[in-house]
């Protein structure tokens, strides 16, 4: 349980800070520093339990499923990476405090801050590899936002989305690969992958595994390759990068290889891959280092060198170069933060961090000239400070390699021309500061910090020296456990000073008087090293980002096109191969039920269809004259029905049939008549190949369902029609009964159709045509007297063959639907007759509330039915006797009907009459926003129906 | 009630949808009130079936009492019960958004977006063929006057392809649909698939076919490769509150893929098991390549987010064609996920683009704004979530995804699914500091945004906190319902063999 | 004869589907109730083609398969609402981009 | 169904058929629209009038029992019939087509020099 | 003899039907398809009256019915629409 | 907005609904008399507002002689007609006439009208807008002021009489 706390209390104090964002800084930074350090507290309070050997876990489930536990584990290695998470953390916090400026938001950096100790400390406790994972992200993350905390610096948003992309890819590389390593462990869990490394090794997968492993560790700890987004990461606030960028963040990925050093470092293939990055990186970053200008590139890049010699030595792998590896975690963790932080004060007090505006600042800032020095021979690896230690044990290491074989002088060289380089930057970054003379004034003149901030420096300082004076007293026992924790074993071993006059030392000694000298030149190497200065990673990568964004834009635009030509090809081609990979097995498309003998009827039906079909498409560039031939098709596809005994779909399609031309009339009204000749011959040919095949796709397997015996379960239908549904007509029970719930639906889209079109019509600026395709005038008589008179005739009789459908549907054919359309459209007569004007004086009602109501009663017709406790939708007749009139039905499903006839009637309507009067005074207003209609007190006559 | 809690989700936003709709103008509180109470009301109602399905019982509701495979039927199992609950919390984020103004924007928004819903748990509950179609006609024919609402040019463009695309494809539907009634004599999908064990060897290919070509429309719905340049342009330009229910309109294809296959081909169905999987599969890949580009092209946010909601298709469709229990439930988590963050960041792009004015949503400078650290928080979180990274919901979701591959399908989904993740993470890092960091000096822009939009997005984005802290439970459900849906048998009994077949 | 029904489909599906391959809104429209038309009778004959006997369950003893007619019907219907939208929509389109190109693009060349 | 009832069917219906079929030949041959115009008018109605009055005399005959439902259609045509050409020969006047030479007499609609020849815009329509 | 007069009118009418057709598809000028359609219209009751008697069945009545109001509506429709382009207004 | 007051306004014409209706159920008995008597009230009452001057039917015996006039015009019309059609060697002499209107009312010029299409070879081809005369066609005619004079006295005068005097 209190390893659930060390790790949850950092998180915890996310909230903190945001919580005291408004009060005062010291408050809110006191209170930031509270949790973290009971957390540090709690770690140290874990020492002696280790000590003893105990193993430190903890564990609840999470999300089985994945093998993710909340799983805590604190080893050695944690507690090494803990110690200086939290350590380091605070000493940032109280540097912070004096380094940020008094109107920045220090609430929010301090939230950003404390997220990024508490993934840090969650990486370093994890005991599940995907928990490893998430805390790895959540890493990249906040560090996004702390290096992109000055967001108005285009530097500092352009760090930031280097880092973030780069440790981010590389996080997806590390998912996978410890998703890959889990598998091949059996387990995610941080001790079974430890133990299995044999059988890791031995999987065909390990080189995947491995690459995609290191993939996440390098980018994260900046290896070569990948080192060219810290650099960039200097854009943050100092404190940030003295933190994030010494101490922890990049360190991850250093602790990543060292966490898993057990379960997979076990091969040639590591040692070479890793001690080869390693190196590479040790010597690219202090070659750099030694050429920067900017204070804190030179540490950047001193950063990656020694994230390199680290590499080096947990490729080498030895018992020993672990040791060395972990000794120099430690070491650099602390000369390297003071110098961050020194650099920051440097720049907090001249406001520039130029080299060559810098200069002589001893006499301004003796303590700090001082504390830098220290600290910066530390790094040089001078005697009697930490670095030395490491370093040395470092070169013992690099010597003993085994795997180059022949080339095993390569690696102590290379190791040593590292050293001298590191040398000579850390030369020069003192004396360069310090000591020689400025060439130009720097913005601001120079004194000493607050004592307090310079504190953490002198803490850690201190801490170097005492260190590398030390080493027995003080770190002996951390790195015991650490190295047991990484090497699952026992190490023997003692740190000393002083191991006798042997090569190692030879190299630390060349190492600093050739650095010295190197220092001396290193103004004829600059020109040397100018040619490379051009490319900057920065720019590189801002144009590869933009020149990918363009490319993906650009290829976009090719593949998708905007093109609903191409869309519907393709959409139809697929309806094509599908449809076509079934037919191809259909062994015999003719089934066994064979053709029924043909008629003259039905070949002249056929001959109607065919015609009237290649006739709509053929002559669709005159649009009229395709829709009249469209209405051949239709007319004929009505009597289709009929010939086929289906009277009820021969009166719908009648129905929707002339509703349909009207509408489509009214809209063409508004678009030109004719359409031009745009395709090229080819594309049509294309076109109607494709339809072309596409229909016969379809009927090849029309024919062959045709041909084949029906097995439906449609006898229950005409059964139970009478018995069960109360009416003969068993298409009509089906529609209010049987399937009443699809009516339903399709009542309401009906009405959604109403409403949707509505919509459409609002605001609708319009293109009257002042005459007609030809040019012709329009004709002055808009409303034929004769075609008044009879249009008056015809209504009732309309509306009495309307009800007589509506009433006899469930016992024949007919319907509320049919019904429905037939009211519309007789009413729809009246307006093409008489004019909208004097048929809304007697229309006077709202379509919407008509449609809507239908909708009602079907639906409350349904619902009924839960009064007598029968599900939705159960219907219900009855027989009873009136005097006169006699023995009648009555069915629910009327009531069901009535509601699809209101439906249809009012959608319709207002499908119909809004599009009609579009071009009249009564034409649907541009719509007001509700408010408006709320207040203005009264209801204008134009409202819309 | 409680024997009749299976129909609520259509019946209740029906209801609603009469009420608001009956008037068309004024009344916005009382309109406001209905739609805020009918979609809480439905929120309950699916944690009621959700509770229901746990059991692991497949239960059914007979429309009009007649019995299946004769009438319609209502299916509620572990995955429909999921849908639906999904679908609500998703509505009562999207309509309370909306209550912030854009109800106001045109006619019948509430009303419409009810009715919508309605068709949205009709497609989920339905366990007939053909009513499945009825109801997409409803959820599609509402989404069209949804994508309109507020009027506009680039809402008209895209829904001219939106519309005529799924005309077409509505015609296939009933091809298909025909097909299969032709083949098998029945609509019933339980009935069908009871058949498929006995089906006459010469109807086989007639199947494939009327199969295949519903999975074209399918397809169509849940925007597969060849299929889905309908989406971006329609998913950007529609209304804030619209855009987000959209986001499980894509789902709405995925369901069916997974309802309509795993059910009638499943282990029953024999030479014909699993005809889709190859399609939908290697579709499914192409789909995330093409959204991955697109991510990186977008110079708008909201089209950014409709490609990064194509990404979640892509992934989620790569599950469907996967076709294991693991991968089902993996989908299934990073389908709750990625439908309720992506409805949220539709929510929060309308946001931010109030905020900044006229420059809108486009990434390119603007004037900083007035609540701009809340809006760049959210946008953080909404963005980590989206992107798969932790610690919220994507990265879990991502996680069992590729944990869900196996052999030789890993090589290619994680390849995929990471570089898609990748394009996600350096596109959305890119728009959020244009829009929160790259601003011009000045006055900030933009009024304070209503509370209601606030709260609409907060809950959206905050459910992806809830997957996480409940990872557990939820991936339970999710396994279970996986499990639920490779043995067809299970509703097969329940509706066909012990139903009798009679009323 | 169901040879003769199945061209007949046949061809006009594939007058339908030509339309909606046009790169003016109305012929796509036409095009898709045109297809609408041909999928309706498509559907219709799933159930078989019977020539006498409707499914009134008074009369005569033949009957045609009632449940694709039910089918058929509500496709009518959604279909008649489908096209009623497009259509206005096109009109509407037409009026935004003033032209009816599909994708709005083209100008308009009358 | 006695002989006779039968026969008169039979000659209704052939008469009808043939009315129809004029109708329709005259559609088909004649050589200008107006002229066209005459033959669905009258001879298709009188024609269809005949079938349906064949149809009522058979279902009589059948049933037993008096069934003049037709009776209703062929009061619809006959209501229609005229209002449909009078239309459509306003439309034929309206786009000015061609009548055939022989033709006398020459309506307002038809003589070139009344109206100009560009087209100039109803005063009835605005602009909306 | 009945089925033998069904035999002719059949013929009569089918022959009708593709006298319609042919002026439908030459017409030359719109009024002339539109009269054609029209008459189709007309026509197409014959057919399903001949049904009727055909099948001894009055199931097709309504469908005559209709045919003979829509069809003139339909017509009506095109008419106002060559006319006025504004069918509504 | 228009209302009527009367709850049957229009008898004549509502029995007329109400024998249609029969028609249409092909069946008296008592229920279906009693709903198309409800319905030949009902839809009259939604109706009537739609009829803006309802005709008077001042004389109904000679309506009913009108009317079989016509029919029988109608048959022997129609077979003259089909022989002019059916013909291909007569030599037709279409004809436009002005035919100049004595009739004022709407309705009764439309009767007019449908009457003159229905009739020997005559189509009323254009009402003018000011309703002052009817645009005929004949398909065979060569005497115009016989033709004018043939359909007065037939036809109009007739109508007059029954609606408008
Ligand atoms: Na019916
Ligand atoms: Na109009």
């Amino acid at each position: 349980m209190t390893l659930l706390w060390i790790a949850l209390l950092p998180l915890l104090g996310v909230l903190v800070p945001a919580l005291n964002a408004q009060r005062s800084r010291m408050v809110c930074s006191l209170a930031t520093a509270l949790l973290p350090a009971i957390a540090l507290l709690l770690t140290l309070m874990q020492i002696p339990a280790l000590l003893e050997g105990e193993a430190l876990r903890f564990a609840v489930g999470w999300l089985p499923e994945l093998n993710l536990e909340l799983a805590l584990r604190l080893d050695g290695l944690s507690l090494l990476f803990n110690i200086l998470i939290m350590g380091i953390g605070l000493l940032i916090l109280l540097y912070a405090h004096f380094y940020l400026a008094s109107d920045e938001p220090v609430g929010r950096f301090y939230a950003f801050l404390m997220l990024f100790m508490a993934s840090m400390v969650g990486i370093s406790m994890s005991d599940n590899l995907i928990l490893l994972w998430l805390f790895w992200e959540l890493t990249s993350l906040s560090s996004f936002l702390l290096i992109g905390f000055w967001s108005h610096q285009s530097d500092a948003r352009k760090g930031a989305r280097m880092a973030l992309t780069v440790t981010g890819a590389g996080g997806l590389a590390l998912l996978a690969g410890l998703l890959l390593l889990g598998d091949m462990a059996g387990s995610f869990s941080m001790g079974d992958v430890l133990a299995s490394s044999d059988r890791i090794i031995a999987d065909s997968r390990y080189p995947l595994m491995l690459g995609l492993v290191l993939l996440g560790a390098f980018t994260k700890s900046a290896q070569f390759p990948f080192h060219f987004w810290l650099p960039h990461a200097m854009a943050a606030p100092t404190p940030v990068s003295a933190y994030l960028h010494s101490a922890t963040m990049v360190k991850a990925g250093i602790f990543l290889m060292a966490r898993l050093h057990p379960a997979i470092a076990d091969s040639e293939l590591w040692t070479v891959v890793v001690s080869l990055v390693g190196t590479a990186t040790l010597l690219y970053g202090a070659w750099f280092a030694l050429f920067k200008t900017d204070l804190k590139g030179i540490l950047a890049f001193s950063t990656v060198s020694h994230l390199g010699l680290i590499t080096v030595l947990l490729g080498i792998g030895s018992p020993m170069a672990v040791l060395a590896a972990l000794f120099h975690i430690l070491n650099h963790a602390t000369f390297k933060a003071a110098l961050f932080m020194s650099a920051g004060i440097i720049d907090h007090e001249t406001g520039t961090r130029e080299l060559k505006q810098l200069g002589g600042l001893k006499k301004a800032m003796p303590v700090t000239a001082l504390l830098t020095t220290l600290a910066a021979a530390a790094m040089a690896g001078v005697p009697l400070f930490n670095g030395f230690l490491s370093k040395e044990m470092f070169f013992t290491e690099t010597l003993k390699t085994p795997v180059l074989g022949g080339l095993s002088w390569l690696l102590p060289a290379l190791a040593t021309l590292g050293g001298i380089l590191s040398v000579a930057y850390s030369l020069r970054l003192v004396h360069a500061v310090f000591f020689k003379p400025a060439r130009e004034a720097p913005p601001k003149s120079p004194h000493e910090p607050p004592h307090l901030m310079r504190l953490p420096v002198e803490i850690l300082v201190v801490l170097c020296v005492v260190i590398g004076l030390l080493p027995a007293l003080t770190a002996t026992h951390l790195l015991d456990l650490a190295t047991q924790a990484v090497l699952q074993r026992p190490l023997d071993f003692k740190l000393a000073i002083w191991h006798g006059v042997n090569l190692p030392l030879m190299m630390s000694v060349a190492a600093l008087l050739i650095g010295t000298v190197l220092y001396w030149r290193h103004r004829d190497m600059r020109l040397f090293t100018r040619q490379f200065e051009s490319v900057d990673a920065r720019r590189v990568f801002e144009r590869f980002v933009v020149a990918i964004g363009y490319r993906a834009e650009q290829f976009l635009a090719a593949f998708e096109g905007n093109s609903l030509q191409r869309y519907m090809t393709l959409l139809l081609s697929a309806a094509f191969v599908m449809g076509l990979i079934g037919l191809v097995q259909v062994t015999d498309l003719t089934g066994a039920a064979g053709n029924q003998p043909i008629d003259g009827v039905v070949i002249l039906g056929a001959v109607m269809l065919i015609f009237g079909g290649i006739a709509t498409a053929a002559t669709h560039r005159y649009r009229l004259i395709s829709l009249l031939m469209l209405s051949i098709v239709g007319l004929f596809v009505a009597l289709t029905f009929a010939r086929f005994s289906a009277p009820d779909l021969a009166l719908t399609q009648l129905s929707v049939e002339v509703v349909t031309m009207i509408l489509l009339m009214l809209a063409l009204f508004f678009l030109p008549q004719k359409t031009p000749q745009e395709s090229s011959p080819l594309r049509n040919v294309r076109d109607i190949l494709l339809a072309g095949s596409l229909g016969l796709v379809i009927a090849s397997l029309n024919y062959a369902v045709l041909t084949r015996e029906t097995l439906s379960i449609s006898s229950f239908f005409v059964e139970n029609s009478k018995p069960g549904g109360g009416g003969y007509n068993v298409v009509n029970v089906i529609l209010v009964d049987f399937r009443g719930f699809d009516t339903l639906g399709e009542i309401t889209v009906l009405a959604l159709a109403g409403l949707a079109i509505f919509k459409l019509l609002n605001r609708l600026r319009l293109f009257i045509p002042h005459s007609d395709g030809e040019g012709r005038v329009w004709s002055p008589d808009r409303y034929p007297a004769i075609l008044t008179s009879v249009s008056m005739t015809i209504l009732p009789l309309a509306l009495l063959v309307s009800a007589f459908i509506f009433l006899r549907g469930h016992n024949q054919p007919g319907g509320g639907f049919i019904a429905g359309l037939i009211t519309a459209v007789a009413l729809i007569l009246l307006y093409m007759a008489r004019g909208v004007e004097w048929a809304q004086e007697r229309l006077d009602f709202p379509f919407q509330p008509v449609a809507i109501m239908g909708v009602a009663v079907a639906t409350l017709t349904g619902l009924g039915s839960w009064l007598f406790g029968y599900p939705f939708l159960t219907s219900s007749f009855g027989y009873f006797t009136l005097p006169v009139v006699g023995e009648f039905e009555l069915a629910t499903a009327l009531l069901f009907d009535l509601g699809v006839y209101l439906a249809v009637v009012g959608a319709t309507l207002m499908i119909l009459a809004n599009l009609g009067k579009v071009t009249t005074a009564h034409r649907p207003v541009p719509e007001q926003t509700e408010k408006d209609a709320e207040t203005s007190s009264n209801p204008t006559s134009k409202e819309p129906r | 009630m409680i024997q009749h809690l299976i129909v609520l989700p259509v019946v209740v936003p029906l209801i609603a949808g009469i009420l608001l709709l009956y008037q068309r103008q004024g009344m916005v509180r009382y309109k406001r009130i209905v739609s805020v109470v009918a979609t809480s009301a439905l929120l309950l109602v699916a944690i009621g079936l959700l509770n229901q399905a746990a059991s692991g019982e497949v239960t059914y509701y007979a429309l009009g009492d007649w019995q299946p495979p004769f009438g319609i039927a209502l299916v509620l199992d572990r995955l429909s019960a999921l849908m639906l609950l999904v679908t609500a919390l998703l509505a009562v984020g999207a309509v309370v958004f909306a209550c912030g103004g854009d109800d106001e924007k045109g006619s019948n928004f509430h009303g419409l977006f009810q009715w919508q819903l309605m068709g949205i748990n009709g497609a989920f509950l339905t366990g007939d063929l053909f009513n499945l179609f009825v109801f997409f006609e409803v959820l599609l024919l509402a989404s069209y006057a949804l994508l309109l609402h507020g009027g506009g040019k680039a809402r008209i463009q895209s829904s001219v392809h939106y519309v005529v695309l799924n005309l077409a494809g509505s015609s296939l539907f009933l091809i298909g649909v025909g097909i299969l009634y032709g083949a098998t004599g029945t609509l019933n999908m339980a009935d069908m698939a009871s058949r498929m064990a006995e089906l006459p060897a010469e109807r086989e290919g007639l199947v494939v076919a009327g199969a295949l070509m519903l999975l074209v429309v399918f397809g169509l719905k849940a925007a597969i490769l060849p299929l889905y340049f309908w989406l971006p342009r329609a998913y950007a330009s529609a209304p804030a509150p619209v855009a987000a229910l959209f986001a499980v309109m894509t789902k709405v294809g995925i369901y069916a893929i997974l309802r309509v296959y795993s059910l009638v081909f499943g282990d029953q169905a024999g030479n014909l098991e699993a005809l889709e999987q190859p399609w939908v599969w290697w579709l499914s890949l192409a789909t995330l390549a093409a959204a991955g580009i697109g991510v990186m092209a977008a110079r708008d946010l909201r089209l950014l987010i409709a490609y990064l909601v194509l990404i979640s298709v892509g992934t989620l469709l790569a599950g469907v064609g996967m076709r294991s229990p693991e991968a089902t439930s993996a989908l299934l988590y990073y389908l709750i996920h990625t439908t309720l963050i992506t409805g949220g960041l539709f929510l929060l792009a309308e946001m931010i683009g109030l905020q900044r004015g006229k420059p809108g949503t486009r990434l390119v400078k603007g004037r900083p704004m007035v609540q701009g650290s809340a809006l760049a928080l959210a946008f953080f979180i909404g963005a980590i979530a989206v992107a798969g990274l932790p610690p919220l919901s994507g990265a879990f979701g991502k996680a069992l995804m590729l944990n869900a591959a196996e052999g030789s399908q890993r090589l290619w989904l994680w390849t995929l699914v990471l570089l898609a993740g990748l394009a996600s993470l350096i596109a959305l890092s890119r728009a959020g500091s244009t829009l929160f960091w790259r601003s011009h000096r000045g006055h900030l822009s933009g009024r304070p945004l209503p509370r209601c939009q606030w709260f609409g997005m907060a809950w959206l984005l905050s459910s992806s906190l809830l997957l996480v802290v409940f990872a557990g439970p939820v991936s339970d459900y999710t396994q279970a319902a996986a499990k639920q849906l490779a043995n067809p048998s299970l509703v097969i009994d329940t509706l066909i063999n012990d139903a009798g077949g009679t009323q | 004869m169901e040879l003769l029904y199945a061209i007949t489909t046949g061809v006009l599906t594939a007058s339908g589907l030509y339309l909606t391959l046009r790169g003016r809104t109305f012929p796509v429209v036409v095009g898709l109730t045109l297809l609408s038309y041909a999928v309706n009778l498509f559907l219709f004959s799933m159930g078989g083609l019977t020539t006498d006997g409707a499914a009134l369950v008074n009369e005569g003893d033949g009957f045609a398969d009632p449940l694709p007619q039910a089918l058929v019907l509500t496709a009518i219907v959604i279909g008649f609402a489908m096209t009623a939208f497009v259509v206005i929509l096109a009109m509407r389109a037409r009026s935004e981009v003033g032209n009816d190109h599909v994708d709005g693009k083209k100008e308009d060349r009358e | 169904m006695s002989l006779w009832v039968e026969a008169f069917i039979s000659l209704l219906l052939i008469t009808g058929g043939a009315f129809v079929f004029v109708g329709s030949l005259g559609m088909a041959h004649l050589r200008d629209f107006y002229m066209r115009l005459h033959g669905p008018t009258k001879a298709t109605t009188l024609g269809i009038g005949c079938m349906l009055v064949a149809s009522m005399a058979y279902f009589w005959s059948i049933d037993g029992r008096p069934d003049i439902q037709e009776l209703l259609i062929t009061l619809f045509l006959f209501i229609t019939a005229p209002v449909s050409a009078h239309l459509l020969a306003k439309t034929g006047l309206h786009l000015r087509l061609k009548h055939i030479d022989i033709t006398q007499g020459k309506p307002v609609e038809l003589r070139s020099e009344e109206v100009g020849k560009k087209p100039v815009p109803h005063p009835d329509k605005g602009h909306g | 003899m009945l089925s033998i007069a069904l035999y002719i009118t059949l013929a009569l009418v089918v022959m009708a039907l593709l006298m319609n057709l042919y002026r439908l598809t030459i017409g030359p000028d719109l009024p002339d398809r539109v009269l054609a359609l029209d008459t189709m219209y007309v026509n197409s009751i014959a057919l399903i009256v001949l049904l009727g008697l055909w099948l001894n069945s009055k199931t097709y009545f309504e469908s005559a019915l209709l045919i003979a109001m829509l069809g003139f509506i339909s017509t009506v429709a095109v008419c106002k629409y060559i006319l006025r382009g504004d069918i509504i207004e | 907005m228009i209302r009527s007051r009367a709850w049957l306004p229009t008898p004549v014409f509502s029995l007329l609904l109400l024998f249609v209706w029969l028609l249409l159920v092909r069946s008296v008995a008592p229920g279906h008399i009693v709903l198309g008597g409800a319905l030949a009230i009902i839809i009259p009452l939604l109706t009537n507002r739609f009829w803006d001057a309802r005709p008077r039917i001042k004389k109904p015996l000679l309506l009913l002689r009108f009317v079989l006039r016509v029919l029988g015009d109608i048959i022997t019309a129609n077979f003259e007609v089909a022989y002019l059609i059916a013909n291909p060697w007569r030599k037709l002499n279409p004809h436009f006439v002005e035919y100049p209107l004595m009739l004022e009312e709407r309705f009764t010029i439309t009767l007019l009208a449908s009457t003159i299409s229905l009739t020997p070879g005559t189509v009323s081809a254009n009402l003018r807008m000011d309703g002052k005369s009817l645009l005929i066609h004949a398909l065979n005619e060569t005497d115009e002021e016989a033709l004018i004079e043939q359909i007065r006295e037939r036809y109009e005068r007739p109508l007059k009489e029954i609606y408008e005097c």
